[in-house]
Protein backbone atom coordinates (compact mmCIF):
# COMPACT_ATOMS: atom_id res chain seq x y z
CA UNK A 1 0.00 0.00 0.00
CA UNK A 2 1.60 3.49 -0.73
CA UNK A 3 1.78 5.39 1.46
CA UNK A 4 -0.46 8.83 1.49
CA UNK A 5 1.64 12.20 1.61
CA UNK A 6 0.32 13.89 4.47
CA UNK A 7 0.04 17.54 4.33
CA UNK A 8 1.62 19.42 7.85
CA UNK A 9 -0.95 21.62 8.76
CA UNK A 10 0.09 22.43 12.53
CA UNK A 11 2.67 24.94 13.31
CA UNK A 12 4.06 26.16 16.38
CA UNK A 13 2.79 29.59 17.57
CA UNK A 14 1.51 31.98 15.77
CA UNK A 15 0.41 31.92 11.95
CA UNK A 16 2.60 35.29 11.14
CA UNK A 17 0.94 37.43 8.23
CA UNK A 18 3.85 37.55 6.34
CA UNK A 19 3.44 34.28 5.77
CA UNK A 20 0.03 34.73 4.72
CA UNK A 21 0.93 37.11 2.18
CA UNK A 22 3.78 34.70 0.81
CA UNK A 23 1.28 32.06 0.49
CA UNK A 24 -0.80 33.78 -1.68
CA UNK A 25 1.84 35.41 -3.64
CA UNK A 26 2.62 31.53 -4.66
CA UNK A 27 -0.43 31.08 -6.10
CA UNK A 28 0.61 33.81 -9.33
CA UNK A 29 1.91 31.12 -11.17
CA UNK A 30 -2.01 29.75 -11.17
CA UNK A 31 -3.49 31.38 -13.67
CA UNK A 32 -6.40 29.33 -13.85
CA UNK A 33 -7.37 30.71 -10.93
CA UNK A 34 -9.94 33.14 -10.49
CA UNK A 35 -10.70 33.25 -6.47
CA UNK A 36 -9.25 33.24 -3.64
CA UNK A 37 -11.79 32.83 0.00
CA UNK A 38 -9.46 33.47 2.96
CA UNK A 39 -10.44 32.73 6.58
CA UNK A 40 -8.00 33.70 9.47
CA UNK A 41 -8.94 32.76 13.10
CA UNK A 42 -7.35 35.71 15.67
CA UNK A 43 -6.87 35.42 19.56
CA UNK A 44 -9.26 38.00 21.12
CA UNK A 45 -8.81 39.08 24.49
CA UNK A 46 -11.84 38.20 26.09
CA UNK A 47 -12.85 39.30 29.74
CA UNK A 48 -14.07 37.01 31.87
CA UNK A 49 -14.64 37.24 35.45
CA UNK A 50 -13.23 40.81 35.20
CA UNK A 51 -9.66 39.17 33.87
CA UNK A 52 -8.44 39.65 30.51
CA UNK A 53 -6.95 36.64 28.09
CA UNK A 54 -3.61 37.09 26.84
CA UNK A 55 -3.15 34.34 25.30
CA UNK A 56 -4.61 30.63 24.08
CA UNK A 57 -2.22 27.53 24.51
CA UNK A 58 -3.54 25.07 21.68
CA UNK A 59 -2.76 21.31 22.27
CA UNK A 60 -4.00 18.35 20.10
CA UNK A 61 -4.46 14.55 19.98
CA UNK A 62 -1.94 15.14 16.96
CA UNK A 63 -2.32 11.70 15.31
CA UNK A 64 -6.09 11.60 15.62
CA UNK A 65 -6.37 15.41 14.37
CA UNK A 66 -3.58 14.89 11.76
CA UNK A 67 -5.97 12.00 10.39
CA UNK A 68 -9.34 14.49 10.72
CA UNK A 69 -7.36 17.24 8.62
CA UNK A 70 -6.75 14.74 5.79
CA UNK A 71 -9.97 13.69 5.93
CA UNK A 72 -11.75 17.21 5.74
CA UNK A 73 -9.27 17.60 2.89
CA UNK A 74 -10.54 14.94 1.55
CA UNK A 75 -14.11 15.39 1.34
CA UNK A 76 -13.51 19.69 0.15
CA UNK A 77 -11.98 18.58 -2.49
CA UNK A 78 -14.53 15.95 -3.31
CA UNK A 79 -17.45 18.44 -2.39
CA UNK A 80 -15.74 21.38 -4.43
CA UNK A 81 -13.84 21.70 -7.51
CA UNK A 82 -10.89 23.29 -6.06
CA UNK A 83 -7.67 24.29 -7.40
CA UNK A 84 -5.57 24.82 -3.91
CA UNK A 85 -6.45 24.37 -0.59
CA UNK A 86 -3.97 25.05 2.42
CA UNK A 87 -4.57 24.65 6.32
CA UNK A 88 -2.57 25.73 8.96
CA UNK A 89 -3.55 25.51 12.55
CA UNK A 90 -1.23 26.79 15.53
CA UNK A 91 0.16 24.52 18.29
CA UNK A 92 1.38 25.78 21.68
CA UNK A 93 1.10 29.16 22.73
CA UNK A 94 -0.56 32.07 20.60
CA UNK A 95 -1.07 35.86 22.09
CA UNK A 96 -4.52 38.06 21.61
CA UNK A 97 -4.27 39.71 18.00
CA UNK A 98 -2.23 37.08 16.74
CA UNK A 99 -3.17 34.09 14.25
CA UNK A 100 -3.70 30.82 15.60
CA UNK A 101 -6.05 29.30 11.97
CA UNK A 102 -5.13 29.76 8.38
CA UNK A 103 -7.90 28.36 6.22
CA UNK A 104 -6.89 29.12 1.86
CA UNK A 105 -9.40 27.65 -0.74
CA UNK A 106 -8.43 28.75 -4.87
CA UNK A 107 -10.67 27.92 -7.77
CA UNK A 108 -11.71 29.02 -10.93
CA UNK A 109 -15.23 30.96 -9.71
CA UNK A 110 -15.98 32.79 -6.29
CA UNK A 111 -18.69 30.38 -5.13
CA UNK A 112 -16.76 27.37 -4.67
CA UNK A 113 -13.78 29.04 -2.78
CA UNK A 114 -16.31 30.60 -0.61
CA UNK A 115 -18.18 27.60 0.47
CA UNK A 116 -15.13 25.54 0.78
CA UNK A 117 -13.20 27.89 2.44
CA UNK A 118 -16.66 27.97 4.77
CA UNK A 119 -17.06 24.22 5.18
CA UNK A 120 -13.51 23.48 6.32
CA UNK A 121 -13.85 26.10 9.35
CA UNK A 122 -17.09 24.88 10.51
CA UNK A 123 -15.49 21.22 10.14
CA UNK A 124 -12.31 21.96 11.93
CA UNK A 125 -14.20 23.91 14.75
CA UNK A 126 -16.50 20.90 15.14
CA UNK A 127 -14.48 17.82 14.13
CA UNK A 128 -10.75 18.51 15.05
CA UNK A 129 -9.50 17.31 18.54
CA UNK A 130 -7.50 20.59 19.48
CA UNK A 131 -8.07 22.52 22.31
CA UNK A 132 -7.23 25.69 23.52
CA UNK A 133 -6.46 26.91 27.06
CA UNK A 134 -7.40 30.89 27.36
CA UNK A 135 -4.51 32.19 29.58
CA UNK A 136 -5.28 35.26 31.36
CA UNK A 137 -3.26 38.15 32.93
CA UNK A 138 -2.76 36.68 36.22
CA UNK A 139 -1.47 33.19 34.45
CA UNK A 140 -5.17 31.35 35.40
CA UNK A 141 -6.67 29.71 33.19
CA UNK A 142 -9.93 28.25 31.46
CA UNK A 143 -10.87 26.08 28.64
CA UNK A 144 -12.15 27.66 25.06
CA UNK A 145 -15.74 26.94 24.31
CA UNK A 146 -16.41 26.88 20.66
CA UNK A 147 -19.97 28.11 19.71
CA UNK B 1 -4.06 -7.51 27.95
CA UNK B 2 -3.43 -3.84 28.32
CA UNK B 3 -5.81 -1.03 27.34
CA UNK B 4 -3.91 2.61 26.69
CA UNK B 5 -5.75 5.26 27.76
CA UNK B 6 -5.30 9.03 26.73
CA UNK B 7 -6.39 12.24 28.61
CA UNK B 8 -6.45 15.54 26.53
CA UNK B 9 -7.74 19.33 27.65
CA UNK B 10 -9.72 19.50 31.18
CA UNK B 11 -9.89 15.66 31.77
CA UNK B 12 -5.73 15.57 31.87
CA UNK B 13 -6.78 18.66 34.65
CA UNK B 14 -8.93 15.81 36.20
CA UNK B 15 -6.91 12.76 35.74
CA UNK B 16 -3.57 14.47 36.51
CA UNK B 17 -1.58 12.66 33.72
CA UNK B 18 -1.87 12.61 30.42
CA UNK B 19 -1.58 8.43 30.04
CA UNK B 20 -1.62 5.89 31.62
CA UNK B 21 -2.77 1.80 31.76
CA UNK B 22 -5.68 -0.02 32.30
CA UNK B 23 -5.93 -4.06 32.21
CA UNK B 24 -8.65 -6.49 32.12
CA UNK B 25 -11.09 -4.22 30.63
CA UNK B 26 -13.03 -5.59 27.63
CA UNK B 27 -15.52 -2.70 26.38
CA UNK B 28 -15.25 0.68 26.46
CA UNK B 29 -18.45 0.88 29.05
CA UNK B 30 -16.87 -0.72 31.58
CA UNK B 31 -13.92 1.43 31.38
CA UNK B 32 -15.89 4.65 31.61
CA UNK B 33 -17.32 2.79 34.65
CA UNK B 34 -13.47 1.87 36.22
CA UNK B 35 -11.97 5.34 35.29
CA UNK B 36 -15.60 7.36 36.65
CA UNK B 37 -14.95 5.08 40.21
CA UNK B 38 -11.37 6.32 40.02
CA UNK B 39 -11.70 9.98 39.46
CA UNK B 40 -15.13 10.87 40.21
CA UNK B 41 -15.31 14.41 39.01
CA UNK B 42 -15.33 12.47 35.41
CA UNK B 43 -19.11 12.66 35.48
CA UNK B 44 -19.56 16.51 35.91
CA UNK B 45 -17.85 17.13 32.41
CA UNK B 46 -18.87 16.26 29.08
CA UNK B 47 -16.24 13.89 26.70
CA UNK B 48 -16.13 11.72 23.89
CA UNK B 49 -14.57 8.35 23.75
CA UNK B 50 -12.29 7.34 20.72
CA UNK B 51 -11.14 3.70 20.07
CA UNK B 52 -8.02 3.84 18.17
CA UNK B 53 -8.99 7.42 16.99
CA UNK B 54 -11.99 6.59 15.94
CA UNK B 55 -14.96 8.64 17.93
CA UNK B 56 -16.95 5.76 19.28
CA UNK B 57 -21.20 6.23 20.11
CA UNK B 58 -21.86 2.48 21.34
CA UNK B 59 -20.32 0.24 23.74
CA UNK B 60 -17.31 -0.72 21.77
CA UNK B 61 -15.26 -4.00 22.73
CA UNK B 62 -11.61 -3.51 23.36
CA UNK B 63 -8.15 -5.68 22.72
CA UNK B 64 -5.04 -6.08 23.43
CA UNK B 65 -2.88 -2.57 22.68
CA UNK B 66 -6.43 -0.48 21.62
CA UNK B 67 -5.67 2.93 22.37
CA UNK B 68 -8.70 4.72 24.42
CA UNK B 69 -8.91 8.72 23.63
CA UNK B 70 -11.13 10.66 26.71
CA UNK B 71 -11.87 14.20 24.16
CA UNK B 72 -13.36 17.02 26.09
CA UNK B 73 -15.20 19.31 23.60
CA UNK B 74 -12.64 20.30 21.13
CA UNK B 75 -12.21 24.35 20.69
CA UNK B 76 -9.53 24.74 18.15
CA UNK B 77 -9.60 27.61 15.33
CA UNK C 1 -22.95 70.14 5.76
CA UNK C 2 -20.10 68.17 6.86
CA UNK C 3 -18.34 65.89 3.96
CA UNK C 4 -18.10 62.64 4.67
CA UNK C 5 -14.80 60.53 4.64
CA UNK C 6 -14.45 58.70 1.53
CA UNK C 7 -12.33 55.66 1.63
CA UNK C 8 -10.11 54.90 -1.33
CA UNK C 9 -11.09 51.84 -3.13
CA UNK C 10 -9.32 52.15 -6.50
CA UNK C 11 -5.49 51.00 -6.48
CA UNK C 12 -3.90 51.37 -9.92
CA UNK C 13 -2.56 48.53 -11.65
CA UNK C 14 -2.41 44.86 -9.38
CA UNK C 15 -3.03 44.30 -5.41
CA UNK C 16 0.21 43.12 -4.26
CA UNK C 17 0.06 39.70 -2.47
CA UNK C 18 2.19 41.83 0.31
CA UNK C 19 0.03 44.30 0.72
CA UNK C 20 -2.87 42.04 1.57
CA UNK C 21 0.10 40.69 4.73
CA UNK C 22 0.62 44.40 5.75
CA UNK C 23 -3.24 44.88 5.90
CA UNK C 24 -3.64 41.79 7.99
CA UNK C 25 -0.68 42.60 9.84
CA UNK C 26 -2.20 45.95 11.20
CA UNK C 27 -5.16 44.11 12.45
CA UNK C 28 -3.16 42.59 15.67
CA UNK C 29 -3.86 45.89 18.08
CA UNK C 30 -7.15 45.19 17.45
CA UNK C 31 -7.57 42.52 20.46
CA UNK C 32 -11.47 42.16 19.96
CA UNK C 33 -11.39 40.23 16.22
CA UNK C 34 -11.73 36.82 16.55
CA UNK C 35 -11.94 36.10 12.82
CA UNK C 36 -10.93 37.71 9.06
CA UNK C 37 -12.88 36.59 6.22
CA UNK C 38 -10.86 37.68 2.89
CA UNK C 39 -12.02 37.20 -1.02
CA UNK C 40 -9.37 37.65 -3.40
CA UNK C 41 -10.12 37.89 -7.09
CA UNK C 42 -7.33 37.05 -9.42
CA UNK C 43 -7.50 37.40 -13.30
CA UNK C 44 -7.72 34.18 -14.98
CA UNK C 45 -5.96 33.23 -17.97
CA UNK C 46 -9.26 32.00 -20.05
CA UNK C 47 -8.90 30.29 -23.96
CA UNK C 48 -11.56 31.88 -25.77
CA UNK C 49 -11.65 30.85 -29.20
CA UNK C 50 -7.88 29.63 -28.72
CA UNK C 51 -7.03 33.10 -27.90
CA UNK C 52 -5.35 33.35 -24.33
CA UNK C 53 -6.45 36.37 -21.70
CA UNK C 54 -2.96 37.69 -20.98
CA UNK C 55 -4.32 40.48 -18.63
CA UNK C 56 -7.45 42.50 -18.08
CA UNK C 57 -7.85 46.27 -18.74
CA UNK C 58 -10.31 47.81 -15.76
CA UNK C 59 -12.05 50.80 -16.32
CA UNK C 60 -14.71 52.75 -14.30
CA UNK C 61 -17.41 55.04 -14.14
CA UNK C 62 -15.18 56.55 -11.36
CA UNK C 63 -17.77 58.96 -9.44
CA UNK C 64 -20.17 56.69 -9.46
CA UNK C 65 -18.00 53.73 -8.43
CA UNK C 66 -16.96 55.62 -5.45
CA UNK C 67 -20.65 56.12 -4.21
CA UNK C 68 -21.65 52.91 -4.95
CA UNK C 69 -18.17 51.72 -2.73
CA UNK C 70 -19.37 54.20 -0.28
CA UNK C 71 -23.14 52.87 0.04
CA UNK C 72 -22.04 49.31 0.18
CA UNK C 73 -19.49 50.17 2.77
CA UNK C 74 -22.36 51.89 4.91
CA UNK C 75 -25.10 48.90 4.21
CA UNK C 76 -22.25 46.15 5.23
CA UNK C 77 -21.94 47.78 8.61
CA UNK C 78 -25.53 48.25 9.11
CA UNK C 79 -26.30 44.42 8.26
CA UNK C 80 -23.26 43.11 10.37
CA UNK C 81 -21.67 43.67 13.30
CA UNK C 82 -18.25 44.44 12.10
CA UNK C 83 -14.93 45.24 13.85
CA UNK C 84 -13.22 46.70 10.08
CA UNK C 85 -13.87 46.43 6.96
CA UNK C 86 -11.63 47.15 3.98
CA UNK C 87 -12.11 47.02 -0.14
CA UNK C 88 -9.82 47.17 -2.98
CA UNK C 89 -9.99 47.10 -6.78
CA UNK C 90 -7.93 47.76 -9.23
CA UNK C 91 -7.67 50.37 -11.45
CA UNK C 92 -6.06 49.96 -15.00
CA UNK C 93 -3.90 46.77 -16.48
CA UNK C 94 -3.84 43.50 -13.94
CA UNK C 95 -1.94 40.13 -15.70
CA UNK C 96 -3.34 36.74 -15.34
CA UNK C 97 -2.39 35.31 -11.99
CA UNK C 98 -2.23 39.17 -10.51
CA UNK C 99 -5.22 40.09 -7.89
CA UNK C 100 -7.29 42.86 -8.84
CA UNK C 101 -9.68 42.78 -6.27
CA UNK C 102 -9.43 42.26 -1.90
CA UNK C 103 -12.09 42.43 0.14
CA UNK C 104 -11.63 42.40 3.61
CA UNK C 105 -13.72 41.65 6.55
CA UNK C 106 -13.29 40.73 10.44
CA UNK C 107 -15.60 40.29 13.67
CA UNK C 108 -15.51 38.46 17.29
CA UNK C 109 -17.19 35.63 15.53
CA UNK C 110 -16.33 34.10 12.88
CA UNK C 111 -19.55 33.56 11.06
CA UNK C 112 -20.78 37.63 10.32
CA UNK C 113 -17.27 38.39 8.63
CA UNK C 114 -17.73 35.23 6.46
CA UNK C 115 -21.25 36.60 5.07
CA UNK C 116 -20.46 40.08 5.54
CA UNK C 117 -17.53 39.59 2.92
CA UNK C 118 -19.54 37.48 0.72
CA UNK C 119 -22.01 39.79 0.78
CA UNK C 120 -19.65 42.67 -0.14
CA UNK C 121 -18.00 40.63 -3.19
CA UNK C 122 -21.67 39.66 -4.71
CA UNK C 123 -22.89 43.56 -4.78
CA UNK C 124 -19.80 44.61 -5.98
CA UNK C 125 -20.01 42.19 -8.61
CA UNK C 126 -22.97 42.94 -9.67
CA UNK C 127 -23.78 46.83 -8.83
CA UNK C 128 -20.34 48.83 -8.96
CA UNK C 129 -19.90 50.39 -12.02
CA UNK C 130 -16.37 48.99 -13.43
CA UNK C 131 -15.53 47.18 -16.90
CA UNK C 132 -12.95 44.69 -17.47
CA UNK C 133 -11.79 44.54 -21.24
CA UNK C 134 -9.60 41.19 -21.07
CA UNK C 135 -6.76 41.51 -23.11
CA UNK C 136 -5.39 38.58 -25.53
CA UNK C 137 -2.03 37.30 -25.96
CA UNK C 138 -2.38 38.98 -29.73
CA UNK C 139 -3.92 42.34 -28.32
CA UNK C 140 -6.93 41.73 -29.51
CA UNK C 141 -9.36 41.98 -26.74
CA UNK C 142 -13.35 40.91 -25.32
CA UNK C 143 -14.96 42.81 -22.39
CA UNK C 144 -15.50 40.77 -19.15
CA UNK C 145 -19.05 39.54 -18.32
CA UNK C 146 -19.49 38.41 -14.60
CA UNK C 147 -21.80 35.89 -14.09
CA UNK D 1 -30.21 73.67 -21.82
CA UNK D 2 -27.45 70.86 -22.45
CA UNK D 3 -27.39 67.12 -21.51
CA UNK D 4 -23.83 65.65 -21.05
CA UNK D 5 -23.75 61.85 -22.13
CA UNK D 6 -21.09 59.74 -20.92
CA UNK D 7 -20.26 56.28 -22.18
CA UNK D 8 -18.27 53.48 -21.38
CA UNK D 9 -16.76 50.04 -21.89
CA UNK D 10 -18.54 48.51 -24.90
CA UNK D 11 -20.67 51.65 -25.61
CA UNK D 12 -17.37 53.58 -26.17
CA UNK D 13 -16.58 50.98 -28.55
CA UNK D 14 -19.89 51.68 -30.63
CA UNK D 15 -19.87 55.93 -30.10
CA UNK D 16 -16.20 56.15 -30.81
CA UNK D 17 -16.08 59.01 -27.65
CA UNK D 18 -16.60 59.37 -24.08
CA UNK D 19 -18.18 61.79 -23.64
CA UNK D 20 -20.37 64.00 -25.58
CA UNK D 21 -23.18 66.85 -25.35
CA UNK D 22 -26.88 67.22 -26.33
CA UNK D 23 -29.32 70.05 -26.49
CA UNK D 24 -32.63 69.85 -26.19
CA UNK D 25 -33.70 66.64 -25.05
CA UNK D 26 -36.36 66.57 -22.79
CA UNK D 27 -36.55 62.87 -20.83
CA UNK D 28 -34.24 59.91 -21.00
CA UNK D 29 -36.60 57.96 -23.49
CA UNK D 30 -35.85 60.62 -25.91
CA UNK D 31 -32.39 60.67 -25.71
CA UNK D 32 -31.88 57.02 -26.23
CA UNK D 33 -33.98 57.53 -29.64
CA UNK D 34 -31.42 59.55 -31.02
CA UNK D 35 -28.74 57.82 -29.54
CA UNK D 36 -30.08 54.92 -31.18
CA UNK D 37 -30.33 56.99 -34.10
CA UNK D 38 -26.97 57.94 -34.13
CA UNK D 39 -25.33 54.93 -32.92
CA UNK D 40 -27.64 51.72 -34.60
CA UNK D 41 -25.43 49.57 -33.06
CA UNK D 42 -26.44 50.31 -29.54
CA UNK D 43 -29.51 48.20 -30.46
CA UNK D 44 -27.58 45.26 -30.28
CA UNK D 45 -26.13 45.40 -26.86
CA UNK D 46 -27.60 45.75 -23.29
CA UNK D 47 -26.96 48.74 -21.12
CA UNK D 48 -28.15 50.32 -18.44
CA UNK D 49 -29.04 54.55 -18.09
CA UNK D 50 -27.91 56.40 -14.70
CA UNK D 51 -28.63 60.19 -14.47
CA UNK D 52 -26.84 61.89 -12.41
CA UNK D 53 -24.74 58.69 -11.51
CA UNK D 54 -28.23 57.12 -9.80
CA UNK D 55 -30.06 53.99 -12.44
CA UNK D 56 -32.71 54.75 -13.67
CA UNK D 57 -35.47 52.21 -14.85
CA UNK D 58 -38.05 54.67 -16.33
CA UNK D 59 -38.58 57.59 -18.47
CA UNK D 60 -36.82 60.31 -16.79
CA UNK D 61 -37.29 64.09 -16.84
CA UNK D 62 -34.27 65.75 -18.08
CA UNK D 63 -32.85 68.97 -16.81
CA UNK D 64 -29.61 71.29 -18.04
CA UNK D 65 -26.50 70.13 -17.11
CA UNK D 66 -27.40 66.87 -15.99
CA UNK D 67 -24.82 64.01 -16.85
CA UNK D 68 -26.38 61.09 -18.05
CA UNK D 69 -24.13 57.69 -18.51
CA UNK D 70 -24.70 54.41 -20.39
CA UNK D 71 -23.26 51.76 -18.87
CA UNK D 72 -23.04 48.42 -20.14
CA UNK D 73 -23.27 45.56 -18.03
CA UNK D 74 -20.65 45.32 -14.89
CA UNK D 75 -17.51 43.32 -15.10
CA UNK D 76 -15.67 44.11 -11.81
CA UNK D 77 -13.99 42.03 -9.55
Amino acid sequence: MEKKKIKKVFVEGAISPEFVGESIAKHSTKKDIGAHSIFLGQVRNDVIDGKEVKAIDYTSYLEMAVEKFEEIREDTFGKFDLTCMHIYHSHGCVNTGEISLFVFTSSKHRSLAIEACTYIVNRIKSEVPVWGKEIFEDDSFQWKINN
Amino acid sequence: MEINILTFGQITDITGKTSFIYSDINNTDSLIKELTKAFPELTSIKYSVAVNQQLVHVNTVLNDKDIVALLPPFSGG
